[in-house]
């Protein structure tokens, strides 16, 4: 059992992180907590890619030709590259979602959303700021 | 039996559907406007009429006009069955267009124009079905009948006209879609094709080896999935519909609407199985006791109603179910007599419903309850209700005799005995029904209060009541030409 | 020059959205109707490059286009066939009418300076969409996936509501959610396999289809893109995001992006994974008609109970996606078919229905649906559209809806689905009874005066104009179904042969 | 912080660095870590530190809105344009070996470098958006 764990340590790690970045999505209302609880969840994805692209005895992918190696064995760049197109779309959605919280806050005065839905009942659909 | 490509069915539709556009630019015209409608009416039976020719001749006329996807095509094909149905439909037309002039402009009703435009709508979906050359093209013509006739329920805009359009479009949209259309694609399935056949189309093609369940199943989704029929229980739109216009209950709900269901009846009967898949499969049977059931009991239910549109209703329903009867009991009488019946009931029913129009309008009376010695003050008119009830009833010398006649010898013919003491015992109910009121009428003394003074309604309504009453004598003595069109039917079957 | 199209409209289809993304915001500078001419030319250039690649594709079979020269499974390829250049027709279609339309629309709803930029961001939304369409690689597909959710997500903050921007988060949150558990499963994928082209990956999972991490990928990547697709019960975030978003972007996103998620898991559950394949005894093609029955039952009675008409017809959208993935999801030529010629009809029914709800906001500046009372009688050519367009909804004969549904149904009774048949009979009667209630208000209910004499506002023809036409086609392709029916039936039969399980 | 002298001395100190190192980063994104998008983040968060400690409207006044939205225009513009030029001259879309260079080879080395010099520009520029969007007033 232990080593069932121990070998497949980078899921697990990425299964936590994707949980913990789950439940803030989900149980915080503040809307700030819940842009967090979603970088955590992209963020454990990124490394469950970086993990796999991971090889036994491998260096980092860049090309190096050291005195007396014949073979130098890289680990996979691919998912590296992948990862960085990942890391450019999260941060662009981190940005867009913080750009609205701020227009939400302008008009709401408030980052919570139990609070925001409830002024909207008060005054339902006024136009925005 | 060649087929005449012609464009003519096309234009019988057209006119009506064209004549909208006129009316609706007329709208503050009433004069012009109902001008248009005649004139459209006037047309269109002249092109019904003109078709008959090259049908005597053993001919039937049609065209396709696009083939929607491959098998299903958008055609007409005339034949005599939906000739008659056509002339009835388009003739009445006339009649009920001047009777509605009359009633509407009596009782100043509101939204007159949607009013003409819907009737003419329901006109072209009435003959396009008529004249349709497969299921599909009349599956589109039963629908747009059902959605034209929806803001003729409507008209009045109370909560109870408004109670009564929904379960009328819940009854005929929800069965048709949810039964009707679903057999049509089984019998695409089976048959590959769509088309009317006259021995049927799927004892023609499949009909030995396709699975005699799936066929029994099929024919059922069919019969629920016409709720036009008003077969019990799916009858209570028609009761329910009622809240309409009169013009529009007598046009619409004693000829075009219910005679569709009648006529889709017929056609899938006819056309889509065949009488001898259907004997073989013995289905028809189970049809037929059930359209008996319904004859007696709306006939029972008919017998205590009060409002005189309603009993009138209950009254159709059980007529129609002759009718259906009179098909399945697949023998020579029984399907001439419920063709025979499909016309004779047409003119019978929209003589009472004229009447009951009338009545309303001229003395503001609705119930049976209220018509105490009214036959001093509407004397033509109570004599024109005393026509079309005792046709109704199946006395002599008035056409609902003749009718009776093939269907009772119809049940005979194929040995059921226990149907023809269904026609008998209804009969007898039916005169249970309509008696009183005549009876009523001349023999009971006015209310107190109420002059003795002669009141009859507007000529335009007076006159054609006295026409179709007119013809139920008619077709008695003269049934020479329906009976001749009606045998070759039955040959054009073998 | 016929030859230079030839060779790279694949990639040009693409090109035109980011030149015309970047000239928008830059022309703006000048004047703001210059950028709405650069919206409206890229869009009108990309409908002609779609419909060029449709003709050539089906005439000629596949184009295949590799990025930067590099060959396949290395580079990029951008692989065109019916399927998608058929789609990719149908969106370039709808967010050129929409743009039309918008002329007017956009003038009385989104603020004079945020106008460039909404147009070049909607340009962003449609290229990355038609990256999607186009792209044969799978993390391509991602990244064009969130390109265009992203630009989703700025356009529906661009609502006129203050509510809009919460709609634009929670779509964002959730949005996000589902690109990433899509991200998860490429991951997956790539781990069992080290490639990414999908036509490599296909060949590559060839008897690898009972090993977990197979399993886990395509569990990944359905629940991903059913987030996306909106599909019951994952479709929290879709009625807030039509209702308050503008009326262009209701009627292009319910034309477009759902549709485009669909195509992504009806291309990889075909070509990738083959519908049939024997996972461990998991048939998804049940699991698929089972979720999506129930997607277009619940989306059409939640739809009854609406108060407001862009969230009827929202919902509506929920239950007619289902309709696409029931049809796809059933392994049969005409079943899948009728599913793609739903991507094409209900395209053209709601994005003209939310064109109409545009319309009615337009004049009323609400679109509740007890506000809608007696406008047959003021609006009585949109009312009038409108009832055309429930029909079809319908599915009456003589629509274009009752073309796909016939496919559907003809598709289940051949492959023997039975289920399907009620669930799409009720479907239609729950249609008719929530549209029936709309109908009811506009044509038989007497308004309430105080809200006709005080707008005497006349509605743009660009407005009127743009739902006429498809409200003709609507007609005019329910009569003549057999141009979309021929093509989609080819991409049928060509998606289907090719699959790489039988 | 504009009052913090050792800040302020060690901002200015730093910044010619940052930029410089954020070129270097492009410049070897070919051969080691690096390119066109780590290069431009460097380079914006130059200006983004100066927005922390001189002030937004000094920050603002350095980089104003409309060069920012010229730039962040003109990056996305090298690439396709780039991709496209590679068309016209009778390659595929981004086929670098088919600029006009002395040799294939030669044509991929610059046509990346262009390429990533495009996106170094746009992704400097739209962190910089990013930044001085959330962080204060300027729409509206």
């Amino acid at each position: 059992m232990i080593e069932f764990i121990a070998d497949k340590y980078n899921f697990w790690i990425a299964i936590v992180l994707m949980m913990i970045g789950f439940y803030a999505i989900i149980a915080k209302h503040n809307l700030v907590k819940k842009v967090i609880g979603l970088n955590i969840f992209q963020t454990s994805v990124f490394l469950f890619y970086i993990s796999i692209s991971k090889i036994n005895g491998g260096t980092a992918p860049i090309i190096w030709h050291p005195e007396g190696h014949a073979e130098v064995v890289y680990d996979n760049p691919l998912p590296h590259v992948l990862i960085l197109t990942a890391i450019v779309v999260s941060v662009s959605v981190t940005a867009v979602a913080l750009g609205i919280i701020v227009k939400l806050y302008k008009n709401y005065g408030s980052i919570e959303d139990d609070e925001i839905k409830m002024r909207e009942l008060k005054e339902p659909e006024l136009d925005s700021k | 039996m060649e087929m005449i490509p012609s464009l003519t069915p096309v234009y019988a539709v057209l006119v009506s559907l064209i004549a909208i556009i006129p009316i609706y630019f007329s709208r503050h015209n009433p004069n012009l406007r109902e001008f248009w409608t005649i004139l459209a009416a006037v047309i269109k039976f002249i092109i019904v009429l003109s078709l008959i020719p090259p049908l005597i001749n053993g001919h039937t006329v049609g065209i396709n006009l696009f083939e929607i996807l491959p098998g299903i095509s958008f055609g007409f094909r005339v034949d005599l069955l939906g000739l008659i149905f056509a002339l009835m439909a388009s003739f009445l037309w006339i009649l009920t267009s001047f009777y509605s002039i009359g009633y509407m402009r009596s009782l100043k009703e509101h939204n007159q124009t949607r009013y003409f435009i819907c009737f003419a709508g329901s006109l072209s979906a009435t003959i396009g079905a008529a004249f349709a050359s497969n299921l599909f093209t009349m599956y589109i013509f039963y629908e747009a009948l059902t959605l034209f006739t929806y803001p003729l329920i409507a008209h009045e805009e109370t909560d109870d006209a408004f109670r009564g359009a929904r379960i009328y479009l819940i009854y005929l949209l929800g069965t048709s879609i949810a039964f009707l259309l679903p057999a049509i694609i089984g019998t695409y399935l089976q048959a590959g094709s769509l088309d009317f056949v006259n021995s049927g189309l799927l004892s023609q093609t499949m009909g030995s080896e396709a699975g005699t369940l799936f066929l029994t199943i099929m024919f059922f989704m069919y019969i629920i999935g016409v709720a036009k029929a008003a077969i019990m229980p799916l009858h209570s739109w028609l009761p329910n519909a009622m809240v309409a216009p009169t013009p529009v209950s007598a046009l619409l709900h004693a000829v075009a609407v219910v005679k569709m269901g009648v006529f889709v009846i017929l056609r899938i009967v006819l056309n889509v199985y065949g009488i001898d898949l259907l004997s073989r499969l013995g289905i028809a049977t189970i049809l037929v006791y059930i359209a008996s059931i319904t004859i007696i009991f709306a006939s029972v239910i008919a017998l205590r109603q009060d409002n005189i549109k309603a009993r009138l209703a209950y009254s159709t329903i059980s007529q129609l179910s002759y009718i259906v009867v009179g098909v399945s009991l697949l023998t020579i009488s029984g399907i001439s007599g419920s063709i025979m019946h499909m016309v004779i009931h047409a003119f019978s029913k929209i003589t009472l419903f004229f009447w009951a129009g009338a009545v309303a309008v001229s003395l503001k009376k609705k119930y049976v309850s209220q018509l105490n010695g009214i036959g001093v003050r509407m004397p033509v008119s109570m004599t024109i209700f005393s026509i079309g009830a005792l046709s109704l009833i199946g006395l002599p010398p008035f056409a609902g005799f003749i009718s009776k006649w093939m269907l009772v010898s119809g049940a005979l013919e194929a040995n059921m005995l226990i149907i023809a003491a269904v026609f008998a015992t209804s009969s007898f109910l039916n005169a249970c029904y309509f008696l009183p009121i005549i009876y009523t009428a001349f023999f009971k003394k006015l209310p107190e209060g109420e002059e003795g003074t002669i009141k009859e309604a507007p000529l335009a309504m007076l006159i054609p009541m006295g026409i179709t009453a007119a013809i139920t004598i008619l077709l008695f003595f003269i049934p020479g030409s329906l009976t001749y069109l009606v045998n070759m039917i039955l040959q054009g079957l073998n | 020059m016929i030859d230079f199209f030839t060779a790279h409209a694949p990639v040009l289809a693409i090109v035109v959205f980011i030149f015309g993304a970047l000239l928008a915001p830059v022309l703006g500078r000048i004047n703001n109707s210059l950028s709405y001419y650069c919206a409206l030319i890229t869009t009108a250039l990309s409908f002609m490059l779609s419909v060029y690649l449709l003709v050539s594709v089906y005439n000629n079979g596949p184009l295949e286009y590799f990025l930067g020269g590099w060959k396949p499974p290395y580079g990029i390829e951008y692989r065109v066939d019916i399927l998608n250049s058929f789609i990719l027709s149908v969106v370039s279609f709808v967010s050129f009418l929409s743009i039309i339309y918008g002329y007017g629309s956009i003038k009385a709803e989104i603020y004079d300076k945020r106008r460039p930029a909404f147009y070049s961001v909607y340009l962003l939304f449609i290229g990355g969409m038609m990256g999607i369409l186009i792209t044969n690689d799978i993390f391509n597909m991602y990244v064009f996936l969130e390109i265009t959710s992203l630009a989703g997500y700025a356009l529906i903050a661009m609502g006129r509501t203050r509510y809009s921007y919460m709609a634009s988060f929670n779509y964002l949150i959730l949005g996000s959610i589902g690109a990433t558990f899509f991200l998860i499963g490429i991951g997956y994928l790539y781990m069992q396999t080290g490639t990414l082209n999908l036509t490599d990956l296909a060949q590559r999972l060839q008897g690898h289809f009972d090993t977990n991490v197979v399993l886990v990928a395509i569990a990944f990547i359905i629940v991903g893109l059913m987030l996306k697709m909106a599909v019951f019960p994952l479709h929290f975030w879709l009625p807030d995001a039509y209702t308050y978003s503008p009326s262009v972007i209701s009627a292009a996103m319910a034309g477009t992006s759902t549709k485009v998620a669909a195509y992504l898991l009806i291309r990889l559950m075909y070509t990738i994974f083959g519908i049939q394949a024997d996972f461990s005894g998991i048939n998804f093609s049940g699991i698929i008609i089972g979720i999506s029955s129930i997607t277009i039952l619940a989306g059409s009675i939640i739809a009854i109970s609406q108060t407001d008409l862009k969230r009827m017809l929202a919902f509506s959208s929920i239950g007619q996606i289902g309709y696409i993935l029931i049809g796809t999801a059933m392994v049969n030529k005409y079943a899948f078919a009728g599913g793609l010629l739903h991507i094409l009809n209900h395209a053209m029914m709601k994005t003209a229905l939310f064109m109409v709800a545009g319309g009615f906001f337009y004049k009323l500046t609400s679109t509740k649906i007890s506000d809608l009372k007696g406008m047959g009688r003021q609006m009585p050519f949109t009312s009038t559209m409108f009832l055309i367009l429930s029909l079809s909804m319908v599915g009456i004969p003589l629509t274009v809806g009752f073309i796909s549904k016939w496919y559907i149904i003809l598709g289940a009774a051949q492959s023997g689905n039975w289920i399907v048949v009620p669930v799409i009979l009720l479907s239609s009667l729950l249609t008719a009874i929530y549209f029936g209630r709309v109908v009811n208000t506009l044509f038989f209910k007497e308004s309430e005066a105080s809200n006709t004499e005080t707008l005497p506002v006349k509605i743009p023809y660009s407005m009127i104009g743009s739902t006429a036409v498809l409200v003709f086609l609507c007609i005019f392709f329910g009569i003549f179904a057999y141009l979309p029916a021929e093509i989609s039936l080819k991409a049928a039969e060509n998606i289907i042969g090719a699959m790489p399980w039988k | 912080m504009k009052d913090d002298v050792i800040l302020r001395t060690i901002t200015k100190f730093m910044l010619p660095f940052i930029q410089i190192f954020a070129f270097y980063t492009l410049a070897h994104g070919e051969i080691s870590p690096g390119g066109g998008f780590q290069a431009g983040v460097i380079f914006s968060s130059s200006f983004i530190l100066i927005a922390l400690v001189f002030g937004k409207n000094n920050a603002r006044s350095k980089m104003p809105k409309s060069v920012n939205d010229i730039l962040l225009s003109t990056g996305d513009f090298i690439y396709a344009f780039t991709g496209l030029f590679c068309i016209f001259t009778g390659g595929l879309f981004l086929e670098y070996g088919e600029l006009p260079f002395h040799s294939a080879k030669e044509g991929n080395h610059i046509g990346m470098i262009i390429i990533e010099l495009g996106v170094a520009i746009t992704v400097a520029a739209v962190m910089m958006t990013i930044f001085f969007e959330i962080a204060g007033k300027e729409d509206d």
